[in-house]
């Protein structure tokens, strides 16, 4: 990911294809890119209700509320974090790389107007500070669905909280921020598949280790209670995707283009797979089984949805459809219980993602892939490729592992067995879903 | 005076009440419930995952008749709601000691009409 | 032959239909209802206000029985449903006259199993 | 012993509930039934159609008493319940065998306490 | 229709007014507009999972899935289609007027940065592509409404993989390509009154008679399973529609918001007339019925958006709903069985609004309506609206027709009755919507 | 409130930053501020099929379609009214500042080409009109709430009717007219403080007190029908309010970035804030105060969207969160039955934030409260903010119970006690929303 690189081209480029507006400068703020932005960031910010309704159609009916919240309450903690501290970390000027410094803290310092200033954006800093923090909002929702009907909610707010500081924060830095050190090393990574599906499924499968099986699994049927709320959550998560990926080139035009058409190729094409393996293997293709192979292609097109051609994308969003299946399909196997499976579908499709990029990645497609392959050629992206996951997965699951041992220690991070069993809306919350 | 319970297929309900509207039966009440028995359940296919549910919906009725009534009842029940196949139900009946119209107070055979 | 009805927690039903089926009842209905009893109700939140709900969800077991399985049959209930908390539930039994096999329409205690 | 069933109105149950609750009726149970009788159904309009759906929806309450509380109990559900229009429902009880309390396995009307 | 002449129209008009930014030449990208195609796609797309609600919570529980299923699979197979083949026969060079070369062929020469060759848009040919992809994404999910709950899966993919390429592609080809036979003729249809509207519904009746009836039909009561579900349906379509018919302008201008605006409120017409008339003649006026109304009105309005006036659209809302109604309230007297009123709000609002658009057409609001009027005047424009709502009508009848006897003697085409009556939702996808 | 003061400096402003393109003069229209009112447009039109999710899944169930209804209908009857005299009189010239005149009377007038004529917008006056239209649309369907579950639907339809034209338009006119005397006043509302939550706010106070009690208020419980449907309509408003408060700047720039930003904040501010004070004095945070805390955060923050900075947004959201979680809790004391309590949200929110704006609105963010407080000072700004809300409260509040009185001396103003115990769905509209 090198997204430095990436925007330098788009605003270069800009000048040399002719076909965009002639007189834009390398940090000119374009009006048309800013608005973009201010509906890409709304369109990422839809995702998060859309997850909530993803997540919230598949558990039981006595945990929907709680399930729900999961997400919600992610749009309240994580915005004011970002404000206020988050933001600064992950993008202020970084001396080593690692982490950003204060130069933003409590949201000062921050333009309307003028763009952000480590970047030749063409959109102002608030735009871009709106837009990432509409990433941070989604990504601690997305671990949510693995610790799924058995977390306190008190223990999710401090693992959250935690979480985002230490490591959404830190990886975003290093692969988003001008001068991120994993961002320098010339990894691809367009729209988050490292620091968003990655991070989150690596830390989902901690959490859902560490917190043990549902009592319930294995024993009695666990079935979605709503599953039109799960299709409903997968729609808007489609929809919203655009913003995510799209919204990724930051300004309009033809990688903005690329990214919406290989996102909607990659969702159609893993949808489509999905369907096909669970025809084969179990006989029917389910309408679960489509809203997740959709979410499988978006999260495997992710990493790569500006760096690769129409035909490869839905080339990527059919594997990664099926080796999401698959993975799924083994979780019994190993025998953790990732309740809504975040691991099988974000974990697993985000390496995926990853690799597959620096299999695809054309410099026909983006220029900036010319330039990161100069040194090592195809395989040596690649090799970037695997080096940034490695790095990312393990750093992820040794600082969940120490949140999750420190939550444990203090608010406490399991709910008793007599709240499992009634179920958390009322354990937890005192309401239940549906009143009918 | 009798009451009769009777466990039929969900899609047997249209049927079964128009064959007991035709014999003037004059009222039922109808109970959504699960049952287990010989007929084997519904395969759900959940992502990896394939559950077999023992209980399958049912409908029960629950009606009370006169003793004169009774054998007519049972008996168009038990035809109109038969397919021949493993899963049809069950018709349990016993005597009670009376029956009350909410209504008026009235009791015995009288409050049924 | 008798009506045995238990009502009990709803998350006992799995343990009680796996110790029915392990002493071979072969047919089994179940009724989701409301109880209220000695057992307090659930608090709701809402908004500026809580309201306790006098009625708690539970699962009503009616199965009928023959007169020789039955006291096996309330048994098996009464220790698999305990919980030794209140709130339990209750079985009740009576005689009944007679059981009919839809499908077929046999009568008796083959119509049972 | 007495086992009690009656169809009421569903927003009679809170009313019925209290005064049960005011002579001391210590346990209940609710079932949410729909009833065909005399009252007619209810007019569904759906786009070019309208459909009076014979079922209304109501609600019986089962519950057990001893012998002595049976006329009380009955009085005290059919005044409750009574609306004098039709569709107020019916009221039904027989004697059963006996009752057990799942948490403590006593028997008798010392399980209904 | 004639879409050429209107975007031509379009840009030059733009010179003219003044208004709008005036160093726009024929054919230069604009960054606005291409932004409009983005987010006008967007819109439409969230127009599918749309419908799949309003569809869904119609049907009776058993089948809320298998209905929902029509809609969201067509995000996955109409895409990959479109990509791979559909676009190119529809929009690639033709000769003939009837169907598209393979200059697109696996969607090869769709630029990202230049516009389609045989346009003068503003948008790159790739904006175009995909905006054009998401109506063939939702025509044939219209149909499914018509052959909801009896309709095998197979034999449904079957049968929209052929129409797609059978029924629209050559109509979109005819009506939308710039040398499509019927754009040089002059008939109007801004945003696809008979391409998608009247085509999906024609089809529908076809195939709602070939399928049969439903065997609960006229024999127990068929009651919608969630109306507020149809109801969440009707507002995003709502919505979406605004992406469809304003976004049907391909550029951000004074077309746009005509469009807009007379979507808007033809909308608003419909529900009102349709309640009005259900009031009248039922004694009630529900809210299935606002939901149909409003989705009369937008179906009435899509072919005229862009051409007729705002109090104009009013009346043709009005009298949508109002028609609507009464077709959807004598399907009875005809006695085939079209589950979810397609053939009664889709065909006939599509057909009306042809028509209308032909009565109310104004070159006031966009100047084309003078150049196709020039020869024959308005009544020359009437019939030439009729003559292509019988030919599209008639083409779309016998290919589907064809389509349906090769489906029923392949895949299959109709559940056993079983099947039926155990709900489709478990017979043929091993789920059921809800697990209370 | 002075927007025509805002749109002057947001134009004039504009070409001081130079951050923005710099050829706009004031008059001339912009593509990206017209697509920007577009886009607005769609996401504000959203907000009311959310608020009736939000209201339809918190009554019981047997009222659900009913409250939905109230909001979907005003999405048709509210338009039809807004277009041929609503707008007029609202937005037309006024001589007096009290009453628009009748220049756009039945929508002639309204150019889809060139701006207002009475401000010097940088979109076509169409675009405004719709934009406008909008927030018509959903301030009566706000007030919905308070009557829910037992007001007729013919009162609902002559209250909301009259309401529109009596009390909505004269207030929009006073505070949104160039001409308008509170908006010479310089009292300051960006979106609607007071002119949406105040005066539904209010006339919802005054409604619920003249209608009386549910029967079954204090007697049995009132639970929510569905939360999850609650919950998807409190994010689909979150989405939708970017538009509502970010599209009140007219423009894409500075000031529409702060508004999106200190919206999201005061949302995400108004969330904590509700669950903390819920959790201290109930023991649980619940998914419903979630829902209303994040709305109660939007409203506050509506009025000074557009004047303050970041932190003091989440001051707003955190105060308006508290605020309306107390005002909610005192209900039961006084009395009233609010239903889905509207008071406490919109009239109490929309209070608090009329006066935060007063106490929080700086110039550094907008030259335009440099203005407005060059006489009075800062003391002198938080008088008129007090004084606005005090006229339009008094007014909204007295016309409100004319109106009232008229309604229930014509067409009846209460469901029959059966109505109201049978449910509003089946008496009224002849359907249940579940047929599970
Ligand atoms: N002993 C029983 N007591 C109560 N209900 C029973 C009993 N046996 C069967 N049922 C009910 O009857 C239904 C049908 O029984 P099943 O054994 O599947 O078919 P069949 O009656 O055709 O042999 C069951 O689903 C259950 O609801
Ligand atoms: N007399 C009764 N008649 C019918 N049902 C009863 C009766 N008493 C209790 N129940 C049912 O049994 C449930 C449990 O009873 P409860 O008194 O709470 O606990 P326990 O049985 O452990 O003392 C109740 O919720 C109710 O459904
Ligand atoms: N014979 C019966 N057996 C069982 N339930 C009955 C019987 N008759 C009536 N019911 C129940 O009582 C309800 C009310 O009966 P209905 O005839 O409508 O009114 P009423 O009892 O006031 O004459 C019915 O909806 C039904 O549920």
């Amino acid at each position: 990911m090198n997204l430095s690189r990436i925007w330098a081209t788009l605003s270069l480029g800009a000048l040399s294809v002719g076909a965009f507006a002639a007189d834009a400068t390398a940090t000119a703020i374009d009006k048309a890119d800013t608005l973009w932005l201010i509906v890409a960031s709304a369109l990422v910010l839809l995702m998060t209700p859309g997850l909530a309704l993803f997540y919230g159609g598949m558990v039981r009916r006595k945990n929907v509320l709680s399930t729900m919240m999961h997400s919600f309450i992610m749009m309240g903690v994580v915005s004011i974090i970002w404000l206020f501290l988050g933001y600064t970390l992950a993008f202020g000027k970084t001396a080593n790389g690692f982490i950003g410094g204060f130069d933003f803290l409590f949201g000062s310092g921050i333009s309307m107007k003028d763009a952000y200033p480590y970047a030749p954006h063409t959109v102002p800093a608030g735009a871009f500070m709106l837009f990432q923090m509409m990433f941070a909002i989604i990504t601690p929702a997305l671990i949510s669905g693995a610790i799924a009907e058995r977390m306190k909610f008190s223990g999710y707010l401090l693992f959250t909280t935690l979480w985002i500081l230490l490591v959404y924060v830190p990886v975003a830095c290093w692969v988003w921020n001008p001068d991120g050190w994993l961002c320098k090393k010339g990894a691809l990574d367009f729209a988050g598949g490292t620091v968003v599906h990655l991070a989150s499924g690596v830390s989902a499968l901690v959490a859902c280790i560490f917190l043990g099986k549902r009592k319930a699994l294995n024993h009695e049927p666990i079935l979605p209670n709503n599953l039109t709320t799960t299709l409903l959550g997968a729609g808007l998560l489609w929809v919203g995707w655009f913003g995510f990926n799209a919204g990724s080139a930051l300004a309009v035009g033809d990688l903005a283009l690329v990214a919406f058409s290989t996102t909607h190729f990659a969702a159609a094409a893993g949808m489509i797979s999905w369907l096909i393996f669970e025809k084969v293997r179990y006989g029917k293709p389910t309408a679960l089984g489509a809203a997740s192979g959709l979410v499988a292609g978006l999260v495997g097109i992710t990493p790569g949805a500006g760096f690769v051609g129409l035909p490869e994308s839905v080339l990527i969003g059919f594997l990664a459809g099926a080796v999401c299946f698959g993975a799924v399909s083994l979780k019994s196997k190993f025998g953790y219980d990732d309740s809504l499976d975040v691991v099988g579908v974000h974990g697993v499709g985000g390496l995926l993602g990853a690799i597959l990029t620096g299999v695809f990645a054309s410099s026909a497609v983006n220029p900036v892939v010319g330039d990161v392959m100069k040194e090592g050629g195809r395989s040596g992206l690649i090799l970037t490729q695997v080096m940034a996951v490695v790095v990312v997965g393990i750093y992820a699951a040794v600082i969940s592992t120490i949140i999750l041992f420190l939550v444990k220690f203090t608010t406490g991070i399991r709910v008793s067995k007599e709240e499992e069993v009634e179920g958390l809306d009322l354990a937890l919350h005192g309401e239940s879903g549906y009143n009918f | 005076m009798y009451k009769i319970e009777a466990v039929i297929r969900s899609n047997k309900l249209e049927d079964v009440q128009e064959a007991l509207e035709a014999i003037h039966v004059s009222g039922l009440t109808v109970i959504e419930v699960k049952g287990m028995g010989r007929q084997k359940g519904v395969t759900h296919t959940y992502r990896g995952s394939q559950y077999t549910l023992s209980l399958t919906p049912k409908v029960m009725l629950s009606l009370v008749v006169s003793d004169d009534e009774l054998e007519e009842v049972i008996t168009t029940i038990q035809q109109t709601a038969s397919t021949e196949e493993v899963g049809d139900g069950k018709i349990f009946y016993w005597k009670i000691e009376n029956a009350v119209r909410i209504r008026t107070g009235e009791r015995g055979d009288s409050a049924l009409q």
